[in-house]
């Protein structure tokens, strides 16, 4: 494979087109062939019509980010090619339906290898099913860059197998249609290709969205109860065929309160739960997370970021829910929000979040967002008997001796052992009323103060406990990037590609970002003096809780157009502030 | 489930919280006849959780032995249900009062109800706001005064027992607070059941509402017929709309039996080939590429 | 409200925002028939507001030439409440989907049917979440495989239009997409009527809804009987109940006249002796210790 | 009147024993003679039991604040005398129930005025009514600092007249027993009278929480919805009565969600319109907060804060949903935040709350709390005809000749015209969705980046619009307090305090609490190098804010017991830190 082992094809359409499902082909045969994948897609608020994107990157190395724009690109009609138009770079491949499809005129660009290919009209004409249109251009796709076509034959037989042989036999010969064109019709002049890497046994690949269900499987989730919301309806999706497997219950409830209420119920129970939503579910939740809280209640909430505020671009990327996360809820509920960089990351830290939930028994946010939810990366399987997995402390009947069992007791650690209903002695009343130790409303000033503190003191040492915090040292360096989330692999390309420049810069990588890892934050501000911040918000939402916490006046980098950063950017940002 | 190892008497049930009711308040009725039913029942207090919303009425738990949850208002029945899905060896009796069941709890209803959600729901009604002092209550009559409708309540009341049955609960039932006997009988009934039971308990509230009295009831209050058929949905619907007449049925309008959502959670799994030891591995292979 | 000044064609009130509903979806068929009604009963642009939640179906405001809202998921009714009482003189039709109006939104209905807010509700009822690309619906049928019930959907359906009538709607109507001259006139008859109006209208989803198609419609349609007094309540919940047998009644069901919440406002002012240029010192003046 | 003309009297004892109604009576009458008043209640989250507080303190100045301790206190039981015996100072008063009441022993305390009196006893074996105990303390009370007794019986009249010739004879009887007990069986040995004040004609005694009702008045509100919820169900009820005189519409919606979806209907609909609730109500409404900024719909919010988080200390004092009101809802959604310092800002912010919601077309939230909610003040009557009325630029039908009206045209301003239903041409679709000018969904990143910079670069210089921040500099001081909400006027009164100390301190008290007056503050940390932020709240919720947006490094002085600062304790602060 050309192109430092590293390409990116981008195909671009109209919603419903099948530009889904011929991206998924595409990354999965490549998958299969041990190459290492990541896709990147986008896709209209619109049920049908509008602009979709579906881009796949393959490498023979582990891959960060969706890259800085595409090797190639496939555009099923006029619009995918407007909207690409000027990021098409020299030297990279144009694929576009013509003559007869919606594109009107042949296209030359200078320096860039462009490649008609009538996918309408051969899928109109030929194949009699317009629907195939998308075979058609895989068909020429795996001709031009030598994607193995066993592996989407096997492919297209899976998925279409059930659906019986003709649909299947259809989509062969579309596919062979297309193949056909590339050779008879078209001169390759690009120098792209695709290896065959090394097949691999210990790999999946899988969306960060569904990551995030199989965590919760691992963690040993036993109760999930979530209301469809894009981008995060995956989860549910992963978990309802999965969870009842291992004899755990999943249920769509009536809205997201509704579903946080059946999950602070069930872990009352003292069985591990979970919801997953996205920012509006996240604001309906804000009254019982401050009660799970004040319960002190263990609950994990995955919560998939999109571009808001309301509904905002629901189907766009966005970090912006950390300040509801954080600050959110009324009065000072204290709780803890985790935030994944990657796919792997979606299973490890929502384990994590389990862990955490269980040990402080305190509400767990997992802030993921669109794109990563969506996007599919190649990984090393988890192996389940590898896991750490923690559980909460139990109350142990009869160890209190006379005492009557107190919920809420005093500790130095600020945990206290939960009883779960069915416990002998173990009774008590849980409530989002102050209480004393025994449970009882109490209001007195004193006990007020001592359960506050008992509430945010439990969580004093949890930077300890998570160790979730990457640092990138750099020798020198003046700068030290600050990246939280799915940003994360954009800014470590983008320090690789600076420092290949030969720039100087360091950075750390926080995965708790509330509450935040102050011992490594403040070491690494001690270290670099500049502090450059890239996150996709308007203002600037973690930089502000570093400010608010720490003593670093970072500087902010903030995009808010619906889009994630490309590793270019940030190299950018990071020699123009260096 | 499992009962008290040891007989109980209602008093025994008492937690040392002491209700902080007002004197004279439908509460204290409702209070004595859920204790004298768990001792009829010989009810465990280990394995039985009393969930409530806020409200005078939602601080029923504090005053029992048993486990509970005091949670956020209006949300008494999903957390109900959310615990006795993920625990269905558990009792779970759900209270509260009519604003917070049908006012800002309404969305929650139907839907805990037309799964028959495996709980018991007590709703204290005293057709006002208790807690918060006076404001009307979903249940209000037109033209009630309160603090907040000083001209007099605009809206028509919501009739909780003629909803629950549309949609679709599976044990229907009202009391009222001094008829203890009944009430006992009716909760005791409910806590057998195997589904959606509710029982909606008028409960004067003497220190806010001066419309709807023990005085009042008293001209209101007629029994469910003897003859009335608890299995006929119709009939039972006709007596539930005895309010838009002023009347205020009493007694057990309908019952039936029918599978419930623990039944139904039951089967998927079964479906799924639902193991505890189920190995996570199988999962992990199928997204192999 | 007045009519337009000048005489539209159904094709006149089309904004020119063009509809993003996938082809063959239902939706098409209610906004031609609304439309259409529109175009009948002259209806001003200026002076009607389409007001919406979120999903497929709540997009349709963008397609008409009408003053409109767009809101959150389950709010359409509050957010047409308030409008109305704050501007009685203005039309407001509220739109929405099954998971709009019936799960997330569920406990907003009972509350603006019980005070004949003066709204029309028009529901398009595919039985599938159709903007979030086919999760089961609160009028999705037990056992339906849709992607978060890959094990059948465990819970029995609503049925929006015996709550509706439990509720005390004053116009309840069902209506089938296809059938467009019907659903014309039952938004016709909803538009004039004064009080709450619900016409729920059958919209199949051919994309995500596998199970009820326009041909599985086929067997079910039934006409409500020529005969049925739509002033008899019990009749109309009778038909409303078809659904438990499978069958999909259409046609109006019940039609009640009695004072809306606006009527019912008007008086709280009038008795409060109300004038926009109350002179706010009077207020002022009682807090004069 | 003596001691500085200043005098505070607490009573203490059970819910429902009538300590509210003789309290409230022995407030208006000094009112009614000319005497500055301010009161402070405590009680308990049950409807029955519990201790409950209502304390009343009078001068002939302007009064900043609840004060520090008492100079009387009367007991009307045990419990109340052991929740204030350690606060009892020398010299003081301290009047009880005894013998016969609650309280078991005589009291001696050394340098304590201590006058018991048979309030239950007199109650029921005199005059055969135990409710009218309270009566019977009263008439004790006006009898020993000399209350004009003229006006406490004028006022049974008024509030008892309805109730029939008899409950108010009763009454009259009880006081008369009071005094009559005082007059024959008390030697009155501490120094502290009554004085009569000069009756002035402009003054009113309201709450905190009606002043809120009537500065919406004020500003033209016309319709509102809430559901009820302490400590802020008392607006509602103001306007319930009210409300409908001016030819407005009051509902009680059946939740919080219901009640700001009804107000943004109706101001879509042209009508000022507005909302009450407290901690728990605000966090359901996070959703539509968002979506009224995305609309541009101007919406007014009171938020009578209580002690959080979940149902937490539901009759206690608080000031700790700032996070939540500047930071929530979840993606960036811009809003502003007013907070007043005491009962007649509640009236004149409420009013600038309207004014800046319609003038920006943005959700105003105005944060009171529950001890200002509950606290009655004399203050300057309003003068209907001098209040400044902002309202919303509207739509001229015909002003955009043959272009199609824009609802969220670009301008430099960052405000757009808004049209009304019935408006001819006016037509839009008001959404939350992402949007171009014209209101038609739009999600290009263009598109949203000046979307997002007009709807938070309207607020740029809101600083200069509001005025709401006084500065009350100190030539030569070192410490700034900066406080907010009810906690200012207790900082002024420990300002003005501290410096008859001689200790040089300055102050600025922001009543615009976000976006912050960052031209002020920041001119005001110039001169003062140390800050002190004290607040009631955990985490120091705008002392995080201010490290957020300033350079400042505050000191937090964070109190979250469920009571307010008293000076005395902000006068050490400042002692300490100075
Ligand atoms: C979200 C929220 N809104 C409002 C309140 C205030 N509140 C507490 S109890 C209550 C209503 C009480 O009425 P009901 O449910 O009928 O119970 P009752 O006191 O009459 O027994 C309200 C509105 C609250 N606690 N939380
Ligand atoms: C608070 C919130 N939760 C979830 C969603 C995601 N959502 C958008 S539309 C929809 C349901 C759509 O179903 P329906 O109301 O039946 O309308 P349809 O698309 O079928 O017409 C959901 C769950 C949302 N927008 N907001
Ligand atoms: S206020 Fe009413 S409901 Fe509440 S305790 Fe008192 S009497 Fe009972
Ligand atoms: S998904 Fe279904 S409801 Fe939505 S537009 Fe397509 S056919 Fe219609
Ligand atoms: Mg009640
Ligand atoms: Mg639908």
């Amino acid at each position: 494979m050309s192109k430092a082992n590293d390409l990116i094809i981008r195909i671009g359409g109209e919603g419903g087109e099948g530009i889904i499902s011929s991206g998924d082909m595409i990354a999965q045969a490549a998958a299969r062939s041990g190459l290492e994948v990541l896709t990147f897609k986008t896709f209209p608020a619109e049920i049908r019509g509008g602009y979709a994107m579906y881009q796949i990157r393959f490498s023979h190395e582990v891959i960060l980010s969706e890259g800085s724009g595409f090797d190639v690109l496939c555009c099923f009609n006029q619009e995918a090619l407007n909207n690409n138009k000027s990021q098409i770079a020299k030297g990279s491949v144009l694929i576009y339906d013509f003559p007869g499809g919606d594109i009107a005129e042949e296209q030359n660009i200078e320096g860039v290898h462009c490649y008609p290919v009538p996918m309408s009209k051969i899928a109109k004409e030929e194949l009699n099913t317009y629907r195939s249109k998308n075979m058609v251009a895989m068909g020429a796709i795996s001709e031009l860059f030598s994607i193995a076509t066993k592996s989407l034959r096997e492919l297209i037989q899976d998925k279409f197998g059930k659906k019986g042989k003709e649909v299947v036999e259809v989509n062969f010969k579309a596919l062979d249609a297309g193949s056909k064109y590339a050779r008879e019709h078209l001169k390759k002049t690009d120098p792209f290709q695709m290896d065959e890497g090394k097949p691999q046994k210990d790999v999946m690949i899988i969306s960060g969205n569904e990551a995030i269900g199989l965590g919760a499987l691992l963690a040993g989730v036993q109760y999930f109860s979530a209301y469809p919301i894009t981008p995060a309806t995956e989860v549910a999706i992963f978990l309802s065929k999965h969870l009842p497997k291992v004899n755990g219950n999943l249920v769509q409830a009536e809205d997201e309160i509704a579903s946080l209420a059946n999950v602070i119920g069930a872990s009352y129970g003292g069985v591990k739960s979970m919801t997953a939503t996205s920012g509006p579910g996240l604001s309906l939740m804000q009254e019982l997370i401050g009660m799970s809280s004040m319960m002190e209640v263990p609950v994990v909430i995955a919560d998939v970021q999109r571009g808001g505020p309301s509904t905002g671009l629901p189907t766009k990327h966005e970090q912006s829910d950390l300040f509801l996360a954080a600050l959110g809820s009324h009065g000072d509920a204290s709780k803890v929000v985790l935030s994944p960089e990657g796919v792997e990351d979606c299973i490890y830290l929502t384990v994590e979040a389990f862990n955490i939930a269980e040990k402080y028994q305190v509400p767990v946010m997992v802030l993921s967002d669109g794109s990563l939810g969506f996007r599919t990366n190649s990984i090393k399987k988890p192996d389940p008997s590898k896991i750490k997995v923690v559980n909460r402390e139990k109350y142990e009947p009869g160890t209190n001796g006379d005492k009557p069992y107190e919920r809420y007791e005093l500790t130095e650690s600020g945990i206290s052992t939960m009883s779960v209903p069915g416990q002998k002695g173990g009774n008590y009343i849980s409530t989002g009323l102050e209480h004393a130790p025994s449970s009882a409303p109490r209001y007195s000033p004193e006990n007020r103060v001592s359960m506050m503190d008992k509430r945010w003191g439990k969580l004093d040492n949890l930077e300890d406990f998570v160790q979730a915090t990457e640092v990138d040292d750099m020798e020198g360096a003046q700068l030290g990037v600050i990246a939280w989330g799915s940003t994360i692999g954009t800014a470590r390309e983008a320090v690789k590609l600076a420092r290949a420049e030969g720039v100087k810069v360091a950075a750390i990588y926080p995965k708790l970002v509330w509450p935040l890892p102050l011992k490594a934050l403040n070491a690494f501000a001690k270290k670099y003096p500049k502090i450059l911040v890239p996150e996709i918000n308007k203002q600037g939402q973690l930089a502000s809780i570093l400010r608010m916490k720490t003593d670093m006046k970072p500087i902010s980098y903030n995009i808010y157009g619906g889009l994630p950063f490309t590793p270019k950017m940030i190299v950018e940002k990071i020699k123009e502030v260096c | 489930m499992t009962t008290a190892t040891e007989p109980m008497k209602a008093k025994d049930y008492k937690s040392t919280v002491p209700p902080t009711w007002c004197m004279g308040c439908g509460d204290y009725g409702v209070l004595n006849a859920v204790l004298k039913s768990f001792a009829d029942n010989s009810i465990s207090i280990d394995d039985t959780v009393l969930v409530s919303g806020i409200g005078c009425s939602s601080r029923f738990p504090y005053f029992v032995k048993t486990y509970g949850m005091h949670t956020a208002h209006g949300r008494v029945l999903p957390v109900a249900a959310g615990l006795k899905m993920a625990r269905p060896d558990i009792r779970v009796i759900a209270f509260g009062g009519d604003g917070d069941g049908f006012s800002i709890g309404g969305g929650h209803v139907p839907h805990v109800v037309r799964k028959n959600t495996d709980l018991t729901y007590i709703l204290m009604d005293n057709s006002i706001y208790g807690l918060t002092k006076g404001q009307v209550s979903p249940t209000s009559e037109v033209g009630m005064v309160t603090t907040t409708t000083p001209y007099g309540a605009p809206d028509n009341p919501v009739n909780p027992l003629a909803y629950c049955l549309t949609y679709g609960a599976t044990y229907v039932a009202q009391g009222y607070s001094s008829k203890s006997k009944q009430v006992q009988e009716l909760v005791t009934g409910a806590i057998e059941h195997k589904g959606f039971a509710f029982v909606n308990i008028i409960s004067p509230c003497p220190t806010f509402n001066k419309l709807n009295t023990f005085d009042s009831y008293k001209e209101t209050l007629e029994e469910v017929p003897a003859d009335h058929d608890t299995s006929d949905l119709n009939a039972a619907l006709k007596i539930a709309l005895r309010a838009k007449e002023g009347k205020t049925p009493i007694g057990l309008l309908y019952k039936e039996n029918r599978p419930t959502l623990v039944d139904r959670l039951t089967d998927i799994r079964k479906k799924a080939g639902g193991d505890e030891n189920y190995d996570l591995n199988k999962i992990i292979n199928t997204y192999i590429p």
